[in-house]
């Protein structure tokens, strides 16, 4: 599913990652763990192609409507209600059944309440679980999480697991997060970055 | 030289000129060149010793 | 026609932010009728037909350097563009529902701006409308791409006229000949030109500015 | 690597061979034109300049569009070089060109001259390349912009020449233009050892200044590598 030989990024003089070879096949989870700035975030935009490597290569045999990414930010409009912004991902991930699917991720993660309010007025747990419901949307068979755990309650913590549980072994996936505790049971592969 | 000469000869040392000049800039860049890799190659010898 | 579906998409999302948020399209309407007013006063009395032509061009060319400078700020915030950049579809459909969002913006200024021209300073003929409509597409489509490199930089406010200025030059020059010389055809037909070429060349090249 | 600085040094002997050759001949040995008399000889000098500054936006465009469409690295690094060569000859085809102003109508500056207006705008507009790949970091990024704006650049070229040619019938009467000194056999001999003289220049100075910019990018990969 993701392979990558040699690969490099450097911004500009400063180089996050260096000579990394991987091989994640469908189903499997990669973990990827480092303190911050280690490049983690940097890896998962190589590898959903927001970043093209400066060095060596990564392939991912996926097209681009197959692949979730839940970067630090939840990448909605602030101005939108959270029910526009799904919406308008819908649409453009040609999702089945928009309204009944967008209705059951926001029941699921506890926006149902707040679906016409402005994602402006949003706290960070809530910015998050919309980032969560969006990128769950298409059902994506390849998941890049990005510290899903970052700014979240107890409940929301929760809700997480589920999510990783429910799609361990039916979905390939690559968290990278702070606390591995949670993930690394789940984990078929590890990767520290320094 | 009529005027108009003056002015020929004058376009022609402005090209002149410029091209000097480029080459003079050039060098800041060479000997700026040749201070890095000496560091550099000073760095090198300085990690393999210790 | 999955293409402008996505186009569409995008399209109504451009105007649902400017519904809600309302700052650009009234900042323009206000810019362009006061910059008019202004050019009143900077111009002698004796002034002729050409100069006050020309300073409209001025005033449409700004206005579009304002609504344009306002183009991809919703989407740099909370870096939303690396969301719409991960959808499946072709991210000239970003591109051209940016553009047509900032001709409405720009149509719409003009609607106020054209009136207002006749009033203060001299007719509006039949060319001089096919003129502002014409160069709108031009000034929307190459604006808009050089928004989104303006967005991917750091001196985004400062980048964005010098970017701006010097590729817009032939549509001021078809929009003043267009509106002074008795026969604008071979005016109105230059403009077409500079809207297919540069058009074409955006919609190509838009997905290398927005993706690495 | 013996071959590239081979044609360094076979690019910088042809070079000047050829520049020395042309201002001789544009000097000495081309006749004397019939209304203009000597300052004529000016044309030795600024059209071949001229034309090699639509080269180097022209090989700029041309490496921008190999980046595009092979995403090699390399390119940029050309593309960039270029549009840095087309920018100061682009300078000097603004000032010898004031200087033909000033001696054929006296005025220091003329709205008339189309090639002259052309190459103001050009400049203006290249001058804008830089100060974008100034505000984005390096990398694949600004690659792709710089790319994108230098094809831009090359159509503009066309297109603001048909401008600046319909600009002339309303923005003020034509007044003094010739479109061109009519050569003769010789003089257009010495014109091409000229304008192959300046293109040798453009190449011989594209390639060492290429070379220099590979060996900054190296530098920091060494200096990356021992710290």
């Amino acid at each position: 599913m993701i392979q990558a030989q040699g690969l490099g990024r450097r911004f500009g003089p400063k180089r996050v990652i260096r000579d990394l070879d991987l091989d994640v096949r469908a189903g499997e989870l990669l973990l990827v763990t480092g303190p911050n700035g280690s490049g983690k975030s940097t890896l998962l935009a190589l590898m959903v192609g927001l970043l093209a490597p400066t060095e060596g290569e990564i392939e991912v045999d996926l097209p681009r409507g197959r692949i979730g990414y839940l970067a630090h930010e939840a990448l909605v409009y602030k101005e939108l209600t959270a029910l526009e912004n799904l919406d308008l991902y819908g649409r453009l991930y040609h999702v089945a059944e928009r309204r009944e699917t967008i209705g059951a991720l926001l029941e699921r993660f506890g926006l149902w309440e707040v679906r016409h309010q402005r994602v402006g007025a949003f706290s960070r747990g809530m910015q998050q679980r919309l980032g969560l419901c969006r990128v769950l949307l298409h059902g994506p068979e390849l998941l890049l999480l990005d510290e899903p755990y970052s700014g979240l309650d107890a409940s929301a913590r929760t809700l997480v697991d589920d999510v990783l549980t429910e799609a361990a072994g039916a979905r390939t996936l690559v968290v990278a997060s702070h606390e591995p505790a949670h993930v690394r049971p789940l984990a078929t592969q590890a990767l520290a970055l320094a | 030289m009529t005027t108009s000469e003056k002015y020929v000869t004058a376009a022609y040392l402005v090209v002149l000129a410029v091209v000097l000049l480029y080459v003079i800039l050039y060098s800041f860049k060479l000997s700026r060149l040749e201070r890095e890799v000496a560091e550099l190659t000073e760095l090198a010898q300085r990690r393999r010793a210790a | 026609m999955t293409y402008f579906a996505d186009v569409a998409a995008l399209a109504r999302k451009d105007i649902l932010l400017e519904l809600r948020s309302r700052d650009t399209l009234p900042a323009m309407l206000l810019f362009v009728v006061s910059a008019l007013v202004v050019f009143h006063f900077s111009l002698p009395s004796d002034a002729s037909v050409t100069a006050s032509t020309g300073l409209l061009w001025i005033a449409l060319l700004f206005t579009a350097l304002l609504g344009l400078g306002r183009a991809f700020t919703a989407e740099r915030e909370q870096r939303v563009l690396d969301g719409l950049v991960l959808a499946p579809c072709d991210r000239s459909a970003i591109w051209l529902a940016k553009s047509l969002g900032v001709l409405v913006f720009l149509g719409v200024a003009e609607a106020v701006a054209l009136p207002a021209y006749a009033l203060f300073f001299g007719p509006v003929g039949w060319e001089l409308v096919a003129a502002v409509l014409l160069a709108d597409l031009g000034l929307a489509a190459v604006g808009t791409l050089l928004a989104a490199m303006a967005a991917a930089s750091r001196a985004r406010e400062l980048l964005l006229p010098l970017l701006f200025l010097p590729l817009v030059i032939p549509v001021v020059v078809g929009g003043v000949g267009a509106t002074v010389v008795d026969d604008p055809g071979r005016y109105l037909g230059f403009l077409a030109l500079y809207d297919l070429i540069f058009a074409i060349l955006s919609w190509a090249s838009f997905e290398y500015v927005v993706a690495e | 690597m013996s071959l590239r600085n081979n044609q360094a040094v076979l690019l910088a002997t042809a070079a000047s061979v050829l520049l020395v050759a042309g201002l001789a001949l544009a000097l000495f040995w081309a006749p004397e034109d019939a209304d203009q008399g000597f300052s004529q000889r000016i044309f030795y000098v600024h059209v071949p300049i001229a034309l090699t500054a639509y080269a180097c936006f022209g090989w700029a465009a041309w490496k921008a569009l190999r980046l595009l469409w092979t995403r090699e690295p390399r390119y940029d690094l050309e593309s960039y070089t270029a549009v840095h060569m087309g920018v100061i000859f682009g300078i000097l085809t603004l000032v010898t060109g004031s200087i033909w102003a000033k001696i054929s109508w006296g005025v220091w500056w003329t709205w008339s001259e189309r090639q002259l207006t052309l190459f103001l705008v050009l400049f203006l507009f290249y001058c804008a390349y830089f100060m974008l790949r100034f505000s984005v970091e390096s990398g694949p990024r600004r690659a792709n912009l710089s790319a994108v704006y230098a094809l831009f650049g090359v159509a503009l070229i066309p297109v603001s020449f048909l401008a600046i040619r319909l600009a002339e019938n309303f923005i003020h009467p034509v007044v003094f233009t010739r479109d061109g000194p009519q050569m003769s056999g010789s003089m257009f001999l010495v014109f091409c050892v000229c304008l192959a003289a300046m293109l040798g220049l453009f190449a011989s100075l594209y390639t060492n200044e290429l070379t220099g910019k590979r060996l900054d990018a190296r530098l920091r990969e060494l200096r990356e590598a021992v710290e």
